[in-house]
C-alpha cells in the first residue's frame, strides 16, 4: 500500500467547507433564470429562421436548456449537482412529453363528442329505428352491455388472476411447485402478446364448439374472449404488488399461528389492496375499449339487451367502430322518418362521427368513473403508514 | 330463443308464425356480411321490425367473406356480400339449404367515386386509361400530359399524385380493378383483385379510413362508394366519349344493362356487370351487393321470414328506403321482377 | 400447562448449508431460557426452529426432533399452525401490521383466525396486553391511529402486545428490546418475570446481563467460523454460566463481555 | 378479565398435535391457486391447440410444402409481418420506456404528495383510452403535427438508415404507429413502475441520502436497482400489448409488406395483428388459415421475446 | 479539522407536530457525546436535524441554527448533500444495499464523490473499512457476495463500515449496535476511541453502560408525554452525568436503568 486510502479520501486539505462556493446548491431561481434564457434563446433562433410558434418556443427552448442548465450548473455547482438537474429536467420533461397526447386526446374527444353527448335522448336512449344520417339515437343500450361484458370478463378473470399471482408468490416457491410456477409466469407473458382479434376467433371457436351451433353470439362469449385478455395484465400487476408486501408480516402472521390461507387472504391481500385494485383497474381499462373481439362474438344489436347467455348485445367499442365506419352519412332529403317511432329527424351528414367520438368520450367517462371508485377503495384500504 | 330475447340467433322462427295467418310475420332472424351494405341493410331491418312488430332481424356488418362462411355453415339465415357465389361455395351450402340450393339476389348497388383532394381543382376529368396509370404509378405528377389532356381547361398543379388505396380487403377493389382491367387493360394489368395487388404507397382500412387518409393529404386520390365522398372532389370518368359523373340512375342502368352470369341455378342472379358499356349516361363503375339466401329452409317460419324481408328488400319501399340512408341505387323494374321470381321460390323442406 | 421442550439431534439447513448442527437440549417448562453468543452463530435459526417458523423460509428445514408436551412437533401429521398458535414469537425487528389500528394489531391474534370476540372482552384484553407491553399509557388516547405511526421501541412493544395477547404456552423471542428503551426494557423484563409463572420462555439477546437478569439458565451456541455450522456449545443454570462456565469457548465469550 | 381467561383457560387448549395434519382452509385455498394456474396453462395450451389446428390448411397448402409454385409461400408471407410487427413494437418500447420510468419516477421521487396522486391518476387514464380512440386520434390530430418533424429528420438525418427514403402525406407510417403505440403502453409501463418505485424501502433511500448522494444519486444507486425487474416486467406488458395491438394500428399506418428499415415511408409495413383485422373480414378457406397462421407466428414472438427478457433479467445481480 | 457543532433555538416538527423543543447545545469536537431517554423522546429525530437527514420525511421541517464550522447549515443556499457528505449516519436498522455486493456496499459513498478511484485504492479502502468496522475476517472471502446475505449484525457492521469509509467529520450513529453481539459491539465502541481522534461523534444508545464507556459528554433527552414535545434536560460530562447528575429527571432515569 504506498497510499493510504485515507489520504486522499480524507486528507483535510481535500475537505471543502459546507459552505463552500466551489460547490454548492444554487437557489430554485437559477433554474427558472437558465429556463428563461433557453425560451428566449430559442425564440430569437426561430425568429431568425422565421418559423415561430409557441409549441416550437417550448420544445427549443427545453432542449437548449437541458444544454444551458446542464453547463450552468456544471460551472457554478459541479459535476453531481449538474447530472441531477439535468436528470430533473428529464424527468420532467417526460412528464409534460406525456402531457401532450393527454390533453390533446382529450381535448379532442371532449370537442367532437361533446355537442352530441350532451343531445337529449343520447344517454337514454337506444338505436331502434335510427337510419342513415338521422340526426337522432342514443347508446344507453352500448353502455349497458360494455358494462356487462366487462364485468363478466372481470367475474372471470380476476379470480383466475389473483389466484394465480398467490401461487405464484406464495406457492410457487419449491420443488415441483417451483417449476409449474416457472412455466406459468411464462405463458402468462406469453398470453400478454395475444392478439385481440386472436382472442376473439378463439372465443368464438369454443363456443361454436361447445353448443354445436354456428351462429351463436351472446354477451358470455364476449366476456370470455376478453378475460383472455384481462388475465395476464391481472396476474401480472397483482404478482407485483403481492410479492411486494414484506416477508416480516408474513412471519408475524404465521407466528401469530393464523393458518396460510387466512394469512394471505387477511394479511398479504389486505396489505396489498391498493395495488391490487390499481392492477383490476388496469385490466379492466386494458380491455374495456377492445373491439375486435367483440365483433366477432357478440354482435351488434341497435337495442337494449341485458341477458348475457342469449342473443346479441351491443357494446360501446363495437357501437364506436361501426359508427365509424359507416364515414359520412346521406342525407338525399332534409329529413328522415324513424320508421319505428314515426318522428321526423333531420339529417345530418356527420352524424355517424358525431356519435362516434361521443360513445369515445362515454366510454373514457366511464373508465374515469372506474378508476375514481379503484382510487377510492384504495385510499381507504392503503396501509396506513402514519408518518 | 322465445319472443322476448330481442335478438337470438338464427332463424328459429317462432312457432306460431308458420302460416303467417295474422298477416304479419314473426320470429327472429339473423344475418351477416358485406359493410357495404351496412347503412341500408340498418334501415332495412329498421323498417321491416316496424312493419312487423313480431318480427326481429339482426345483421352484422362482418365482411362478405365472413358473411358467406356464416352463412354456409348456417350460423346466419341470409347474407350479404360484394360478390356472387362461387361454384364451389353453392356446393358447400346445399347441406345448409336443406339439399336445395342457394340464390345471390341484387339488392344494393352503388356507385363507386373516384375521389380526390387537390386545392384549386373542382372538375377533374379523368379517362379509365389515366386514371389506370394514376394507380399503378405509371402517372406521378398532377400536371401529367395525360391528365392534361383530361382536362385542357383545369389548371393543374407540378405536384406529386399520392394514390390512396384500401387496406383490406373489399370487394370495392375489386370492382374497381375489374372497371380498369375491362376498360384499360394496358394501363392496368393485375387484373380483377380485392387484395390490392402492389406494396406501398398510401392506403386506408375501410371506405372511412380510405377517405380520411385522402382528406388528409394534399394531391390524394382515391375510390370510394360515391355516397361517403363526403367533401371530396369527385372525378368525372370518361365513358365513351362523354365525361360523366357517378349517379345512383348510372349505376342503376349499368346494372340492368350488363348480362347475367351463365351457368347458374334457376333464381341465382348472379349479373356480370359489362365495364365497357358506353351508352349515354350509364355509370359502369359500379358495385352490386348480394343478398344470398337458400331456396329451402328448414321450417316454414323461417321459410316465411327469410321471404318476407328479402320482399321488402327488393320492394320499392325498400330500396327508396337504402336511397335514403346509404344513398344506394334503386333497383330497375326488370331486376326486381327477377329477383321477387327468386324470393317466390323460397320455401320450407316438404 | 406449560410444558418441556425436548430438542432431540436437531440438524438445521438452508437449503445444503447447514447453519445448526447437532442440538441436544431440554428446556425446562415455566422458565426462562436464554441464548447467546456471537452474531451469526445460528441462534436465530435455533430459535424459529422451536415454532416451526423456520420452514417458512424457502428451502430451510430441520432434522430431528422437537417435543413438546411429549410430542414431537416435526412428527408427520402435525400441523405448523398448530404448534405456532401454543409456541408465540416476537421478532428482531419491529413488525406491525401497516393496515391496522394499534387496537386491531393487538387483536390480530384472534381477529386473524376469524374468531368472534366480544367488544368488551376486546377491550380489555388490549388494554391488559398493552400495559403487559408497557405501551397502553402512550397510546391509549390512540388506539383507532395505525400502530406504523409508533416509533420504533413503541412498534416493538406493540408487537410484543400482540403476541401476549394470543397468551401462547411458550413464547420465544428474538433480540426483542434490542430496539427499547432502558424503561421499557425494564419493563418488559419485568413482564417476563411475571409471565414465566404460566409460560415457558425462550429470548435471545446480545445484552448479557439482560440474559443474567432475566433467565434461568442460559444457552451459549458458538460458530467454529464462516461456512461451518452453529452449535450449542454449553447449557446450564444463569448463575453458573455467568460466575463459572464449564466449557472454555464460554469463559472467554462472557469475559470478553466483561472485559 | 375473568372472560380473557376462560376463552384460553388450559382444559381450552388442544394438544400440539391436535388437528389433521393441514387444515382444509388451507388445502382449498392452495388447490384454488393451482387450480387458476392450470387453468391458464390449459386456456393458453386451448389457444395454441385452436391456432395450430386453424393454421393447418395453411401450411399445408404452402409452397413449401406442396413445391407449387402457385401456391402462397408462407415465409415470403409471415417475413415482411413479423418484421414490421416487431419493428413498431420495439420503436414503441424504445420511446415509451425512458418517457415511462420519467413519469414514475416523477410521481414517485419528484413531484409532492400533494401533486402526485392527481397526476398518476392523469396518466391511468390514457389507459382507458380506447383504441379506436386512439386510432381516430392518431389519424386526425397526431399524424400532421408529427409531419414537420419527419421532414426535419428525414432532410438532416437522413444518412442514418431508419430516417431515409421519401416521406409522403399523410404521414401514415410505421414512424407514426410506433408513436402512437408508444402512448398506449405508456400508462401500463408507468402505473407499475411507480407502485414499484414507491416501494423502495424508505431505509435505504435514507441510506444512501446520508451517504451524501443527490436525488438523482440516491435514485440510480438504490430505486432504479430496486425497480429494476418491476420496470422490465412491466415493458414486457406494455411490449405484449404492443405487439398484438389492433385496431390503432390499422388506422394510423398504411400497410405495405416489405422489410425496409425507413420508418418515415408509407406502405411499407404492417403488423400482423392489424393485418389479421384488415384481411379476415374477406377471407375464407386457406386464405382465412393463412391469417390465423400468421397469429400463431405472433404467439410464437412473443414467446421468444418473453424468453430473452427473461434470460436478460436472470443475468442481472441476484438479492 | 472536525469542529463543534452549535445548536441553538432549535425546534423540530413533523407537519404541525412539535416533537422536540428548543435545543441549546454545544457538542465539542473530536469526542464522543452520547445521548440517551426514554423511547419516543425525540433523540433519533434530533439527530437527524444534525445532518439535515431530518428533511427527507415529507413535511418534516427544523428551525433554528445548526453550526458547524460557523456556518448555519440550515441556513438559505447551503446544500443539504454537502452538509451530508460531511456528516455520516449510521441507522438503527441495518440498511445496506441490497443490490450491490458487499464490496460495492462499502465503496458507495466513496464513488459518489471519486468517481476514477483505482482498483488498488478501493481495495485497500475497502479492507481498512471493513477491518474498522470488524467484519474483515468474516466477510474477506465473499466480497462480491450481496450485503444482504449476511445475517442481522453483519448487516449493521457492513453499514459502520459504509459510513467510515467515507470518512466523514462528523458521525452520526443511531443506536448503531442495538442489533449487535457483544464482540462486534466491543469492536465498534473501541472504534469510535479511535475515531475521536479525527472526528466527532454523537451517538443515541439505550445501553447506559455504552453511554458511559465511549462517551466523554452525556446528554439526557426527556419527554413529559405524548403529543408533547421532547426536550434536552440535561448534558455534561459523561462521569458526572452517570454519578452525579444535576436534575432530578436524569438521576431517576439512570438510577432506574441501574435498579
Ligand atoms: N435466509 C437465509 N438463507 C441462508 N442462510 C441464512 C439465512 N438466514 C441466516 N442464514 C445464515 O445462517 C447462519 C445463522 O444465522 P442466524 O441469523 O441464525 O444468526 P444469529 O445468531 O441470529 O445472528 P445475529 O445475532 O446477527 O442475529 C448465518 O451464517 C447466516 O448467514
Ligand atoms: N415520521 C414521523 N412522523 C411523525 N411523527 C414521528 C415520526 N417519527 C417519529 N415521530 C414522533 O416523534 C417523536 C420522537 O420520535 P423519535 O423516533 O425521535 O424517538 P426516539 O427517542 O428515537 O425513540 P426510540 O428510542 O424508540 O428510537 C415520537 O413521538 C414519534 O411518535
Ligand atoms: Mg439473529
Ligand atoms: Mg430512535
Amino acid at each position: 500500500m504506498s497510499e493510504t486510502p485515507a489520504a486522499h479520501t480524507a486528507a483535510p486539505a481535500a475537505r471543502a467547507r459546507i459552505d463552500t462556493t466551489s460547490e454548492r446548491h444554487l437557489p430554485w431561481y437559477h433554474l427558472a433564470l437558465t429556463g428563461l434564457a433557453s425560451a428566449v434563446l430559442a425564440a430569437i433562433i426561430l425568429l431568425a429562421l422565421g418559423k415561430l410558434s409557441i409549441a416550437g418556443v417550448v420544445v427549443l427552448g427545453y432542449l437548449l436548456h437541458l444544454i444551458i442548465g446542464f453547463a450552468y450548473s456544471r460551472v457554478r455547482e459541479g459535476r453531481r449537482w449538474a447530472t441531477d438537474r439535468f436528470v430533473s429536467l428529464l424527468v420532467f420533461g417526460a412528464f409534460g412529453l406525456a402531457l401532450i397526447p393527454l390533453v390533446s386526446l382529450l381535448m379532442e374527444v371532449i370537442v367532437r363528442g361533446a355537442p352530441r353527448l350532451v343531445a337529449p335522448g343520447f344517454l337514454t336512449g337506444d338505436m331502434a329505428g335510427v337510419i342513415g344520417g338521422m340526426d337522432a339515437g342514443g347508446i344507453w343500450h352500448a353502455i349497458v352491455g360494455t358494462l356487462l361484458v366487462t364485468f363478466w370478463a372481470s367475474v372471470i378473470s380476476v379470480p383466475i388472476g389473483l389466484f394465480t399471482a398467490i401461487f405464484l408468490v406464495e406457492y410457487a416457491r419449491t420443488g415441483w411447485m417451483k417449476v409449474l410456477g416457472k412455466g406459468i409466469t411464462f405463458l402468462v407473458d406469453v398470453m400478454t402478446g395475444i392478439p385481440s382479434i386472436v382472442a376473439g376467433l378463439f372465443g368464438l371457436a369454443l363456443f361454436v364448439t361447445v353448443t354445436s351451433n354456428p351462429g351463436i353470439r351472446i354477451g358470455m362469449m364476449g366476456a370470455v374472449a376478453l378475460s383472455l385478455l384481462m388475465i395476464p395484465t391481472v396476474v401480472r400487476s397483482s404478482e407485483e404488488m403481492i410479492r411486494l408486501v414484506p416477508m416480516d408480516l408474513r412471519e408475524a402472521s404465521y407466528a401469530l399461528g393464523v393458518p396460510k390461507w387466512l394469512t394471505i387472504v387477511r394479511v398479504v391481500l389486505r396489505t396489498a389492496i391498493a395495488g391490487l385494485t390499481t392492477s383490476v383497474t388496469l385490466a379492466v381499462a386494458r380491455v374495456i375499449g377492445e373491439t375486435a373481439p367483440l365483433l366477432l362474438t357478440v354482435g351488434a344489436l341497435p337495442l337494449l339487451n341485458t341477458n348475457m347467455v342469449s342473443g346479441r348485445m351491443q357494446t360501446l367499442p363495437t357501437f364506436i367502430n361501426s359508427q365509424y365506419k359507416l364515414g359520412n352519412a346521406v342525407c338525399n332529403s332534409d329529413t328522415l322518418t324513424n320508421p319505428i317511432t314515426g318522428i321526423e329527424h333531420a339529417c345530418s351528414v356527420a352524424i355517424n362521427f358525431d356519435r362516434a367520438w361521443a360513445a369515445a368520450l362515454v366510454l373514457i367517462m366511464i373508465v374515469m368513473v372506474l378508476n375514481i371508485v379503484a382510487r377510492l377503495v384504495s385510499y381507504f384500504f392503503a396501509p396506513k403508514s402514519g408518518r | 330463443g322465445g319472443s322476448g330475447d330481442p335478438a337470438a340467433n338464427g332463424g328459429s322462427g317462432s312457432s306460431d308464425s308458420g302460416s303467417s295467418a295474422s298477416g304479419t310475420i314473426s320470429g327472429q332472424l339473423a344475418g351477416a356480411g358485406a359493410s357495404s351494405q351496412e347503412a341500408a341493410q340498418g334501415a332495412w331491418t329498421q323498417n321491416f321490425i316496424a312493419l312487423n312488430p313480431e318480427a326481429q332481424v339482426t345483421y352484422d356488418s362482418v365482411g362478405s367473406g365472413k358473411g358467406r362462411d356464416q352463412f354456409i355453415s348456417g350460423g346466419v339465415k341470409f347474407a350479404g356480400s360484394d360478390e356472387a357465389m362461387k361454384p364451389e361455395d353453392m356446393e358447400k351450402a346445399a347441406e345448409t339449404c336443406q339439399g336445395g340450393t342457394a340464390m345471390d339476389i341484387p339488392v344494393y348497388i352503388s356507385p363507386i367515386a373516384v375521389v380526390y383532394k387537390l386545392d384549386g381543382v373542382d372538375n377533374l376529368q379523368l379517362s379509365p386509361a389515366t386514371v389506370a396509370g394514376i394507380f399503378s404509378g405509371q402517372i406521378t405528377k398532377w400536371n401529367d400530359p395525360a391528365i392534361v389532356a383530361d382536362n385542357p381547361d383545369a389548371n393543374l398543379p407540378d405536384k406529386a399524385i399520392t394514390p390512396v388505396h384500401r387496406s383490406d380487403k373489399s370487394g370495392t377493389t375489386g370492382n374497381f380493378t375489374h372497371f380498369l382491367s375491362e376498360t384499360a387493360p394496358e394501363a392496368w394489368t393485375a387484373g380483377e383483385v380485392e387484395e390490392w395487388p402492389t406494396d406501398g404507397g398510401q392506403s386506408g382500412d375501410g371506405t372511412s379510413g380510405l377517405v380520411s387518409t385522402v382528406e388528409g393529404g394534399d394531391g390524394t386520390i382515391g375510390y370510394a362508394d360515391f355516397s361517403k365522398a363526403g367533401n371530396l372532389g369527385v372525378a368525372k370518368i370518361k365513358i365513351g366519349e362523354e365525361y360523366v359523373a357517378p349517379s345512383a340512375d348510372g349505376a342503376a342502368k349499368a346494372v340492368e344493362a350488363s348480362p347475367r352470369e351463365e351457368g347458374r341455378e334457376e333464381g341465382d342472379i348472379a349479373v356480370e356487370i359489362d365495364r365497357k358499356q358506353t351508352d349515354s349516361g350509364v355509370y359502369p363503375l359500379v358495385l352490386v351487393s348480394y343478398l344470398i339466401t337458400c331456396d329451402t329452409y328448414e321450417d316454414q317460419a323461417t321459410a316465411d321470414l327469410v321471404k318476407g324481408y328479402a320482399s321488402y328488400v327488393i320492394s320499392e319501399d325498400g330500396q327508396k328506403a337504402a336511397e335514403e340512408a346509404a344513398g344506394s341505387a334503386p333497383l330497375t323494374e326488370g331486376l326486381r321482377t327477377d329477383a321477387q321470381k327468386s324470393i317466390d321460390s323460397i320455401k320450407a323442406k316438404a | 400447562m406449560p410444558q418441556a421442550i425436548t430438542v432431540e439431534d436437531l440438524n438445521i439447513y438452508y437449503g445444503d448449508f447447514l447453519a445448526v448442527e447437532n442440538v441436544n437440549v431440554v428446556i425446562e417448562p415455566r422458565s426462562v431460557t436464554a441464548l447467546i453468543g456471537p452474531s451469526g452463530c445460528g441462534k436465530s435459526t435455533f430459535l424459529r426452529t422451536l415454532n416451526r417458523m423456520h420452514e417458512v423460509i424457502p428451502g430451510a428445514r430441520a432434522e430431528g426432533t422437537v417435543e413438546i408436551e411429549g410430542q414431537n412437533i416435526y412428527a408427520a401429521g402435525v400441523d405448523p399452525v398448530n404448534v405456532r398458535r401454543r409456541v408465540g414469537m416476537v421478532f428482531q425487528k419491529p413488525n406491525p401490521f401497516p393496515t391496522m389500528s394499534i387496537r386491531d394489531n393487538v387483536l390480530a391474534g384472534v381477529k386473524l383466525n376469524n374468531k368472534r370476540i366480544s367488544k368488551s372482552d376486546a377491550d380489555a384484553l388490549v388494554e391488559k396486553s398493552l400495559k403487559g407491553a408497557n405501551l397502553w399509557n402512550e397510546v391509549k388516547d390512540r388506539l383507532d391511529k395505525p400502530g406504523m405511526g409508533l416509533s420504533g421501541g413503541q412498534q416493538q412493544r406493540l408487537c410484543i402486545a400482540r403476541t401476549i395477547a394470543v397468551r401462547p404456552e411458550v413464547v420465544l423471542m428474538d433480540e426483542p428490546c434490542s430496539a427499547l428503551d432502558p424503561i421499557s426494557t425494564l419493563a418488559i423484563e419485568d413482564l417476563i418475570h411475571e409471565m414465566k409463572e404460566e409460560f415457558t420462555i425462550v429470548i435471545v439477546t446480545h445484552n448479557m446481563q439482560q440474559a443474567s437478569r432475566v433467565s434461568d439458565r442460559t444457552g451459549f451456541f458458538n460458530i467454529a467460523g464462516t461456512g461451518k455450522p452453529g452449535k450449542l456449545i454449553e447449557i446450564d443454570d444463569t448463575e453458573k454460566m455467568f460466575t463459572n462456565p464449564a466449557n472454555k469457548q464460554t469463559e472467554d465469550y462472557i469475559s470478553g463481555r466483561f472485559g | 378479565m375473568s372472560t380473557i381467561d376462560a376463552s384460553n383457560k388450559p382444559a381450552a387448549r388442544k394438544t400440539v398435535a391436535s388437528g389433521s395434519g393441514r387444515r382444509a382452509g388451507d388445502t382449498i385455498f392452495s388447490a384454488l391457486s393451482v387450480g387458476s394456474g392450470l387453468i391458464i396453462f390449459l386456456a393458453l395450451a386451448a389457444v395454441a391447440v385452436f391456432l395450430s389446428l386453424q393454421s393447418r390448411e395453411a401450411i399445408e397448402g404452402s409452397r413449401e410444402l406442396t413445391g407449387s409454385a402457385d401456391a402462397v409461400s408462407l415465409l415470403e408471407y409471415t417475413g415482411p409481418l413479423i418484421f414490421g410487427t416487431v419493428f413498431a413494437a420495439v420503436l414503441a418500447l424504445l420511446m415509451a420506456v425512458p418517457v415511462a420510468v420519467g413519469i414514475a419516477l416523477f410521481i414517485s421521487h419528484y413531484a409532492s404528495r400533494k401533486l402526485s396522486t392527481p397526476l398518476g391518476y392523469l396518466i391511468d387514464l390514457l389507459a382507458a383510452v380506447p383504441s379506436v380512440v386512439f386510432g381516430l386520434w392518431g389519424g386526425v390530430w397526431l399524424v400532421p403535427r408529427l409531419e414537420p418533424l419527419y421532414l426535419f429528420l428525414n432532410k438532416h438525418l437522413g444518412f442514418i438508415p431508419l430516417f431515409a427514403g421519401e416521406p409522403t402525406a399523410p404521414m401514415k407510417n410505421l414512424a407514426s404507429a410506433s408513436v402512437v403505440l408508444a402512448v398506449m403502453i405508456l400508462p401500463i409501463i408507468t402505473a407499475v413502475s411507480r407502485e414499484v418505485f414507491l416501494q423502495t424501502p424508505r431505509l435505504q433511500e435514507e441510506a444512501a441520502l446520508a451517504l451524501g448522494a443527490t436525488r438523482w444519486e440516491m435514485i440510480k444507486s438504490v430505486v432504479l436497482p430496486f425497480g429494476k425487474s418491476g420496470v422490465i416486467s412491466a415493458s414486457m406488458l406494455g411490449l405484449g400489448r404492443a405487439l398484438g395491438e389492433t385496431m390503432a394500428v390499422l388506422m394510423v399506418m398504411s400497410p405495405g409488406f416489405t422489410y425496409s428499415l425507413h420508418i418515415f415511408e408509407v406502405g411499407r409495413h404492417q403488423s400482423i395483428a392489424a393485418n389479421i383485422a384488415a384481411q379476415s373480414a374477406e377471407s375464407t378457406g386457406i386464405d382465412m388459415s393463412r391469417l390465423i397462421f400468421t397469429g400463431l407466428v405472433l404467439f410464437v414472438i412473443t414467446f421468444v421475446i418473453n424468453a430473452i427478457a427473461r434470460a436478460i433479467v436472470s443475468r442481472g445481480p441476484k438479492s
